[in-house]
């Protein structure tokens, strides 16, 4: 049955998408949060089984295409491969976590929420599966606007400037993109369709790689690809909407946001963007690199000075996601590995970051460092998580993180000293910013604010306990992850390498 | 044989974590005798089994413990190995032995915390011992590091453990993000090794083989990196500030890990790594005067400090420059054998100070001291002892480890010499006043302090009495060749580590020999300045009163303020980190970028409302408009 | 007679024509300036026809020719349905303003 | 198929019969379409040429015009009492574009042209007691009359130009190399002609004023349906007759496009008034079918059509829904979606679909115009500012969308009049139309190459 | 310099400057007038290119129906007096200028290239009203036929615009 009806990218996409539609139709909110909460974990549930099927023969259950608009080569074509198996897995842990971590929090016209919610989850799906690329934005931009009503409806005071910054800078980026793809789509070979029509282009990733671009061309191109991508991510010059996003999002969504939605900027770089325009890459790798590790330390820099836990957690990511970027361009088997599995940690850390935010702002009600302290003492259990969570997100040794910086440092290094060097700056002032936080918040004596403050639900217990642990086996025995995306990582590298 | 060595070695660390465990999770159910129990008993197993391992490696065999493959790459493979050998398993016994008497002394000390706070405490010095070992066992450089960066995390959490206090966590902070700086010095050094040979587990590093692919300016820089590293742990110039301010925290802790054992890390891994410093010279010079002009400097501050715990810890850092000049020199032996030595002097000081401490409900000041000597006898004879060790009076254990780096210092350069016998009798002379402030003269504290003055439990005299015999004789496993036909058992025992160097310095003839002549006038005249110390401050200090006018000279004003290297680094460093933090948010980002981005709204809203002027509603302008437009068109077309 | 002469002389007339929608307001005076352009047009096509006639006599059968005055007669009819409707929107205008001035209503703008 | 159209309207009736006649229109239509050949078969001397590509058009027409009769049928009334003759006129426009998109001579573009101006003359300025009405009127129908004046002028120097003397299209000597001057002055001319008629800058000046004062329901017709028939025809005209020497006058429709792109979306941006918003908004739209034109090829014209049918759908129906609100601020939609979830839903499908998000009509249409525009493979730069201008288009349809859903309702509430479940359905109908087009466009496109 | 030549001249001068006329003159009534002149003028050129046809048609089209339209409509609303406002002078420059370099544009254009083909005057029957007519029934029987939707919605059109309500 598996691989003859159904493959599992397929299953990840529709099962969120359906249940979503649905959920708008339910209108009890806590009816439609069960439903969310349960689709979520089946589909958590079908990825990490997807996980046992990664072999060769199972190729009937991992990929599946049909032909959709024919007259323009476009195919539904899905499957999953290393890379984007790890990012699903990722997806789909992040949101049973959320549902569960939001649990207590109510909000008013709550079905849609979670509808929403589960949209986004389905675009975020398809995008990591996507092996098409009018698929591929088409997803795009399916994750784009549920996030985009989230945030507005749901969100802080600001929210609805905010957001929409958000969202022109995104869809402007994206548009660029589409001329992109565009353009590529008009280099690609012809292709026959199974059911016997030929198509003059296509826009499979297959044959995306094998376009015939000229170098003057890819160097362009690359650009309208980057700034799509970039802006997602965000990369320096772009990263401007985040902070605002971030602090004015629904913390679930915010979650996301920053947990999985960034990555799909790194995604895109890794699948569309090298191996389509490897000659542009090679061009360009140091202006990218300077771009980010400007990033990296300027992030850093503005982590110090925030007084805004949000703000502070959004420019740390920031930080991260740039040395991520950089090492994705330093291009050596080491580094991309290790951009591979930062991925996945990145994301676990900063949504475990995110649920520790939300409860703070939750019980005391501000966001803001200066007006807290002394937490530590009212709830112990809630900082002990808090600092296992922020030595994770510094790359503590032990903790997951430590893994993927290390082998991203190290590819870097391959790559060139000096930007190591500039790049590592970070890993001290990450310290810095990082501590003042604790110390602020969790620290010192208590006051007025904080007087009330109580320690954290069973629920919220187990979700940290839950990510904590991840952390640390991640952090102790890497290994298998590594094995997971040592395929893609390979052949990416064998890209650049030809 | 090796699969035992290597269920123990996993052993050996894997108690204390279990404790860590045990005391963490249950720290509210557990009351505060268990806790304290299992946190010693878990230490004092891993000590016994340390000792065993001590004496299988005794027999001559290490052995390299693979147990998973911790990164495996194409390109590279990281094993999480453990090493043991000589070196490390000299280490584990320092740090089970030491670290278990302080467990034991802290049981005592910390009595009046309420059981939640005690568990805690316990399981972070478990989970302290736990790094530590990790640290010293592991069998590459990433294991090394992982170690590095957990016992800098205890610390912090130790120092940082009385959390309300602003200072303390303040201190925690800087005590974490200095060592962070010298981790990344580490970290560098280990990318490097990676990019440049592809591996870093010491067996590999150390082949023949890749130490021929590493160039000298590899050789430098990665050396150099990892003294950086070493810099920031061991607390060496210009790393060094955070440890006198590491000293809020509890004194077992400073005593355990800021004296005896973490801050010994950096001279363990430049031990370790001992043939790459022999094979970089220059490196080797820098280290030597970083080591000396550290131990210059904190003894000079050390004279005018007046806070007990503060007195010791510039001691301590001034030992550790002594440590590192006799990396410097070549004199690993030397170096690891002061580190033993140190560690029991050390650990002995502090925990003697911490008891007077206890005794005088926390009161830390010299000034408000003195006369304890008839109130607590144990304390104040062991406390002698220390004081006698660390000044380098034979047959104390100090003076063998201190002289045998002396000696080498003089080998390699005489002025070395000079001055480390110089700091030598600062040394002297600043522990003998601390001791004479304390124990001599009588008691200028208040009257309830006196009424309440009382020798401590037995809990807290038992690891003075231990370390006490420890610091006496401990100097005698490296008795040195003048004395005593092969009398140096250590440097027997330790050979094997250093036997590449050895043969390195064999085949480039960079040893030179002294003369037993030479050797005996060296230990003279060190010893002498040592009593003149003694004796200048006894004469001085025997009969301290209290007296309220400051002498006011700019040396004194200068030592007092330990030369104001904090203020220094706050003016360097911090200070503008924090404008130019500042700067980014405020003019960069908001102004700048997110003003772009906003101008580019705002100029389509001006342009709209600029644009709706062109529909002015009137016939006649359109008609006119499109006749130009006509017009534009006509020319485009046919003249263009 | 060479056809430039009639091409200049109904561009002249058309220009008029866009001259006098450019500049008059009496919403009459502008309307009947469009007539005039469209004279113009109608007095250009019947020399065109002719032209052509001249030019193709020889080949083939003139019907071709009558092609433009027909296409003249055709304009001549929507331009006379033109005006009724035309003529009709002003009088309605008149009736609500009691002007004909074009710019007399200006309320939509911008 | 024509005959039919000019049969049915020749009796002035009510909205039922209009309704019952535009579904004959559209049913006979679509057999003709789909059988292929005509119920009468006369011989227009090849004035007519009925292909698969305009029919498929024309029923896109109907089609739409069917949904627009359904949605504001009842509307009429508000406008005055001669319902009859209103939606007489109407089809005669229908006639008009039946001629229009058909023609196959000057001589019928010209007429097609005329019948479909005259009655929106009247249509504009039908609501009389209103002076913004009788102005629109008044303006519309001068510059009109002037743009016809100079779209006879061009026909007029085309014949004079073409060796063969003759109005029919496809006959026309473009000699070879540069074309002769005559055919060229004729040529902008025409094209002047046809930017006006399309409301495309720098002639676009009456479109504004035109929609905003004339009533908004036939505001909702003539920006819409009236509007993609003038594309039709520009794009007939010029591929049939010019085609061959496209590069010869291409540079100018990159300076209309590119002139009409920017101001339209920009003008967009400030204004208050939704109705004179989504009057800008057609503008900007125009600008990109002009891409249609700058292309030429054959994703241009898929292309053309889905774009006629996703912008026709989703302005009539947006204009639907406005037509029933009482204030045509922004502000006046305020809180819809929660007063009125189903009209606010189906507005925020429209919306999304103008602005051209992906699985709408809109998005397909956009994309395919896209293709076309690169397909050529020269000035780039033009999609680079044709895709800028829609990220600008989203800053004001967004924020219309902000007001249904993120602004809370005025105090007094939205007073909204005359929303029947019927018409909620239709909404639905529509929307669930351009979700259609949006996910498969083929099942639309496939029948272009039925015939 | 043929008597047709001079004919021509004559009745192209006698256009022009009759619709230069009719532009300036004040009163509408007078630049009605002044139009009819040019309409005749006109028709005067179709007999010289000898359309008989079009030009009866064009005198009792214009001249006759649509111009008496035109000066009815003016007498009822009694406009025969100065009721245009002042002008802004500035913006009749720039018209003016700018139509007249729009004319100098298409000229220098068209006169440039070398087109002299020969207009037949006087000779040819295809103005004749019998060609006409019969074009007109066979070939243009279509558009004759929805010419007359046009009138109809034209009527329709005034109808439903004048009708008082």
């Amino acid at each position: 049955m598996l691989g003859t009806y159904f493959t599992f990218p397929e299953l990840l996409i529709w099962l969120p998408l359906v249940t979503g539609i649905t959920c708008f139709f339910l209108g009890k909110e806590k009816l439609a949060k069960d439903v969310a909460l349960i689709a979520s974990l089946i589909t958590l549930g079908i990825s990490l089984i997807s996980l046992c099927y990664t072999d060769a023969k199972y190729v009937t259950y991992n990929y599946v295409s049909y032909v959709w608009l024919k007259f323009v080569g476009n195919t539904f074509y899905v499957g999953l491969d290393s890379t984007g198996r790890l990012l699903t897995l990722l997806t789909a842990i992040a949101f049973p976590m959320i549902f569960v971590a939001t649990y207590k929090t109510k909000q008013q016209k709550g079905a849609s929420f979670f509808g929403l919610m589960l949209l986004m989850q389905a675009g975020l799906m398809g995008v990591f599966s996507a092996m098409d690329a009018l698929l591929f934005y088409f997803f795009w931009e399916l994750a784009l606007i549920p996030a985009y009503f989230l945030c507005s409806i749901w969100g802080g005071e600001k929210r609805i400037q905010a957001t929409f910054k958000f969202f022109v800078y995104t869809f402007a980026g994206s548009l660029l993109m589409l001329v992109g793809i565009i353009y590529v789509y008009l280099h690609t070979p012809g292709r026959t369709f199974e059911d016997g029509t030929y198509a003059s282009h296509s826009f499979a990733l297959s044959s995306f790689y094998t376009s015939s671009l000229s170098a003057p061309d890819q160097n362009w191109l690359f650009w309208l690809f980057f700034v799509a991508f970039a802006v997602k991510m965000p990369v320096f010059p772009f990263h401007t909407w985040q902070p605002d996003t971030y602090d004015q999002a629904p913390t679930g969504v915010t979650m996301v946001l920053s947990g999985v939605m960034v990555k799909m900027g790194l995604f895109g770089v890794i699948r569309w963007l090298i191996p389509i325009f490897p000659l542009a890459t090679l061009h360009f790798t140091h202006t990218v690199m300077i771009l980010c590790i400007i990033g990296i330390i300027y992030a850093s820099c503005l982590a110090i000075v925030q007084d805004n836990l949000k703000k502070l957690v959004a420019y740390s990511s920031i930080a991260h996601i740039g040395l991520m970027c950089a090492a994705i361009f330093a291009m050596n088997e080491v580094s991309v590995q290790g951009v591979m599995i930062q991925m996945f940690n990145h994301g676990i850390n900063i949504i475990a970051l995110w649920i520790v935010v939300e409860i703070i702002e939750r019980k005391t009600g501000v966001k803001n460092i200066s007006l807290l302290g002394g937490v530590a003492q009212k709830a112990p259990v809630l900082s002990i998580f808090l600092v296992v969570i922020a030595l994770a997100n510094i790359a503590l040794p032990l903790t997951n993180a430590f893994v993927g910086e290390f082998l991203m440092f190290t590819g870097l290094y391959k790559y060139n000293g000096w930007y190591t060097f500039a790049a590592a700056v970070s890993v001290i002032l990450s310290a810095v910013y990082t501590l003042r936080m604790i110390q602020k918040v969790f620290y010192g004596k208590t006051n007025p604010v904080t007087e009330t403050i109580t320690d954290i639900s069973l629920n919220e217990k187990l979700i940290l306990a839950v990510l904590v642990v991840v952390i640390f086996v991640v952090g102790v025995y890497p290994q298998p992850f590594i094995n997971l995306t040592k395929e893609g990582v390979n052949s990416l590298v064998a890209v650049l390498k030809s | 044989m090796e699969n035992v060595l290597q269920k123990i070695a996993g052993w050996i660390p894997l108690l204390p974590l279990i404790g860590f465990f045990i005391n963490g999770l249950g720290r509210n159910l557990l009351s505060k005798k268990a806790a304290g129990f299992i946190g010693s008993i878990t230490v004092l197993f891993s000590f016994g089994l340390s000792l065993y391992v001590f004496f299988i490696v005794n027999g001559g065999n290490t052995y390299l413990a693979h147990y998973f493959d911790f990164i495996n790459l194409a390109s590279f493979k990281i094993g999480f190995d453990f090493k043991i050998d000589q070196l490390s398993s000299l280490f584990l016994l320092i740090i089970t032995g030491v670290g278990f008497l302080i467990h034991v002394y802290s049981t005592s000390y910390m009595a009046e915390e309420p059981p939640k706070d005690f568990a805690k405490y316990f399981s972070y010095l478990n989970l302290f011992i736990f790094s530590m070992l990790l640290l010293v066992l592991g069998g590459n450089y990433v294991i090394m590091f992982i170690g590095w960066e957990g016992v800098g995390l205890c610390s912090y959490l130790l120092i940082g453990f009385w959390f309300k206090d602003t200072n303390n966590t303040n201190a925690a902070n800087k005590a974490f993000i200095m060592n962070r700086i010298g981790d990344l010095g580490f970290l560098l050094a280990i990318f490097w090794l990676l990019a440049k040979i592809g591996t870093v587990s010491y067996d590999e590093v150390f082949s023949a083989v890749n130490l021929a692919r590493l160039s000298v300016t590899d050789i430098g820089g990665i050396t150099l990196l990892m003294f950086v590293g070493a810099t920031g742990k061991s607390a060496q110039i210009p790393l060094y500030t955070w440890l006198p301010d590491a000293m809020a925290g509890p004194t077992p802790v400073s005593a355990l890990i800021h004296a005896a054992t973490m801050v010994t890390a950096g001279i363990y891994m430049i031990a370790r790594s001992n043939i790459l410093y022999t094979m970089a010279p220059a490196t080797q010079v820098v280290v030597a005067i970083t080591g000396l002009a550290t131990a210059v400097l904190a003894a000079t501050i050390a004279l005018k400090q007046n806070d007990i715990k503060k007195v010791l810890a510039y001691s301590t850092v001034s030992q550790l420059g002594y440590m590192f000049l006799g990396l410097g020199v070549g004199a690993y032996t030397g170096a690891v054998f002061h580190v033993m030595t140190h560690a029991f002097f050390k650990a002995l000081l502090f925990l003697g100070a911490g008891s007077v401490i206890h005794a005088l409900h926390g009161e830390q000041d010299l000034r408000n001291m003195g006369g304890l000597k008839k109130y607590m006898s144990v304390t104040h004879v062991t406390f002698l002892i220390g004081c006698i060790a660390i000044s380098g009076i034979p047959p104390f254990s100090g003076f063998f480890s201190k002289d045998e780096i002396l000696a080498a210092a003089f080998a390699k350069n005489p002025v070395y010499w000079g001055i480390g016998v110089i700091t030598a009798a600062m040394t002297a002379f600043y522990m003998f006043r601390l001791y004479a402030m304390t124990f001599l003269g009588k008691f200028r504290g208040t009257h309830d302090q006196e009424h309440h003055l009382h020798e401590s439990p037995p809990a807290i005299t038992f690891p003075l009495i231990a370390l006490a015999v420890l610091a006496l004789i401990g100097g005698w496993v490296g008795i040195p060749e003048v004395f005593l036909h092969s009398g140096h058992k250590l440097e027997q025992f330790l050979s094997p580590v250093f036997a590449q160097t050895n043969t390195y310095v064999e085949i480039h003839h960079l040893k030179n020999e002294l003369s037993h002549n030479t050797e005996y006038i060296l230990m003279g005249t060190s010893v002498v300045l040592g009593i003149i110390g003694i004796w200048y401050a006894w004469t001085r200090f025997s009969k301290y009163e209290r007296t309220d006018l400051k002498s006011t000279t700019g040396v004194n004003n200068l030592l007092e303020n330990k030369w104001y290297v904090d203020e220094v680094y706050d003016s360097a460093i911090v200070n503008p980190l924090k404008s130019i933090s500042l700067f980014f948010n405020n003019v960069v980002e908001k102004k700048i970028i997110d003003g772009f981005v906003n101008g580019v709204g705002r100029a389509v809203n001006y342009s709209s409302r600029q644009l709706r002027w062109l529909q002015s509603g009137q016939v006649g302008a359109y008609v006119l408009l499109m006749v130009i437009g006509m017009l534009l068109l006509f020319i485009i077309q046919l003249f263009l | 007679m060479d056809i430039k002469a009639y091409i200049a002389l109904s561009l002249t007339l058309f220009t008029i024509g866009i001259i006098g929608v450019l500049v008059r307001r009496n919403a009459i005076i502008v309307f009947m300036c469009v007539e005039l352009m469209l004279n113009a047009v109608n007095l250009l096509l019947v020399a065109f026809s002719k032209m052509h006639s001249a030019s193709i006599a020889a080949k083939t059968s003139l019907t071709f020719a009558s092609d433009a005055q027909i296409f003249v007669f055709f304009i001549m009819i929507v331009a006379a349905a033109e005006v009724s409707v035309g003529l009709a929107i002003i009088v309605m205008m008149y009736r609500n303003t009691h002007s004909i001035d074009v710019n007399f209503l200006n309320r939509l703008k911008n | 198929m024509m005959f039919s159209g000019v049969f049915i309207k020749s009796k002035a009736v009510p909205k039922y019969l209009a309704i019952t006649g535009i579904t004959l229109l559209f049913l006979t239509n679509g057999i003709e379409l789909y059988t292929g050949h005509a119920f009468v078969n006369i011989d227009t001397m090849q004035m007519l040429s009925i292909t698969g590509f305009n029919l498929i058009f024309l029923q896109v027409i109907f089609g739409c015009t069917a949904l627009f009769f359904l949605l504001s049928g009842r509307d009429f009334e508000k406008v005055g009492e001669h319902v009859g003759e209103y939606f007489a006129l109407i089809f005669f426009v229908l006639c008009g574009v039946a001629i229009s998109a058909t023609f196959n001579t000057l001589l019928l573009l010209f007429i097609g042209i005329e019948i479909i101006s005259i009655p929106l003359y009247i249509l504009t300025g039908s609501d009389k007691l209103n002076l913004k009405s009788n102005e629109a009127s008044l303006k519309y129908f001068l510059m009109g009359a002037f743009s016809t004046g100079i779209l006879l002028m061009g026909i007029a120097f085309i014949y004079g130009g073409n060796s063969n003397a003759s109005f029919y299209i496809n006959s026309i000597q473009l000699g070879t190399g540069r074309m002769p001057v005559m055919i060229t002055v004729g040529l902008v001319l025409l094209m002047i002609a046809l930017s006006f008629k399309v409301s495309a800058a720098p002639f676009h000046f009456w479109a504004p004023d035109v929609y905003d004062g004339s009533p908004t329901v036939f505001t909702a017709f003539m920006s819409t349906i009236v509007k993609v028939a003038g594309f039709f025809a520009f794009v007939r005209l010029f591929e049939n007759a010019f085609g061959q020497v496209q590069g010869q006058w291409q540079t100018l429709i990159i300076f209309i496009t590119v002139c009409t792109l920017l101001i339209g979306n920009i003008t967009a941006v400030f204004q208050q008034s939704v109705k004179r918003m989504l009057a800008y908004s057609s503008i900007a739209q125009a600008g990109f079918m002009m891409l249609a034109l700058f292309a030429l090829n054959v994703r241009a014209k898929e292309g053309l059509i889905l774009y006629s049918a996703a912008y026709s759908l989703a302005t009539i129906g947006l204009f639907a829904i406005l037509i029933k609100m009482s204030d045509y601020t922004i502000e006046g939609f305020n809180g819809l979606g929660k007063t009125h979830p189903v009209l606010g839903f189906t507005a925020t499908i429209f919306l999304l679909s103008l602005t051209g998000i992906p699985l709408t009509a809109g998005f397909q249409s956009k994309f395919y115009m896209l293709l076309a525009a690169v397909q050529t493979g020269h000035s780039f730069w033009l999609v680079i500012v044709a895709v800028l201008s829609a990220a600008i288009s989203a800053y004001y349809y967004f924020r219309i969308i902000q007001a249904i859903y993120f602004k809370e309702p005025s105090a007094e509430g939205i007073n909204i009049t005359g929303i029947s479940p019927s018409f909620n359905i239709l909404l639905i109908i529509t929307a669930v139309l351009i979700i259609a087009l949006g996910i498969y466009p083929e099942f639309l496109l496939g029948w272009m190459y039925h015939l | 310099m043929s008597v047709s030549t001079l004919v021509f001249i004559l009745l192209a001068v006698m256009a022009v400057g009759s619709a230069l006329m009719m532009l300036l003159s004040k009163n509408p009534v007078h630049s009605i007038l002044w139009l009819i002149v040019v309409f005749f003028s006109i028709s005067g050129h179709y007999v010289l290119l000898n359309a008989q046809f079009l030009a009866i048609v064009n005198i009792i089209v214009y001249a006759g129906a649509i111009m008496v339209l035109f000066l009815f409509v003016v007498m009822l609303m009694n406009l025969n007096t100065e009721t245009e406002p002042a002008k802004n002078y500035r913006l009749h420059l720039i018209g003016i200028i700018s139509g007249g370099s729009l004319l100098l544009v298409l000229l220098s254009a068209l006169m440039s290239t070398n087109i002299h083909q020969p207009v037949m005057m006087k000779v040819g029957d295809a103005g004749l009203i019998n060609k006409l007519g019969k074009t007109l029934f066979t070939n243009y029987v279509l558009p004759f036929e929805i010419s007359s939707v046009l009138f109809l919605s034209a009527m329709i059109g005034a109808v439903v615009i004048a009708k008082k309500n």
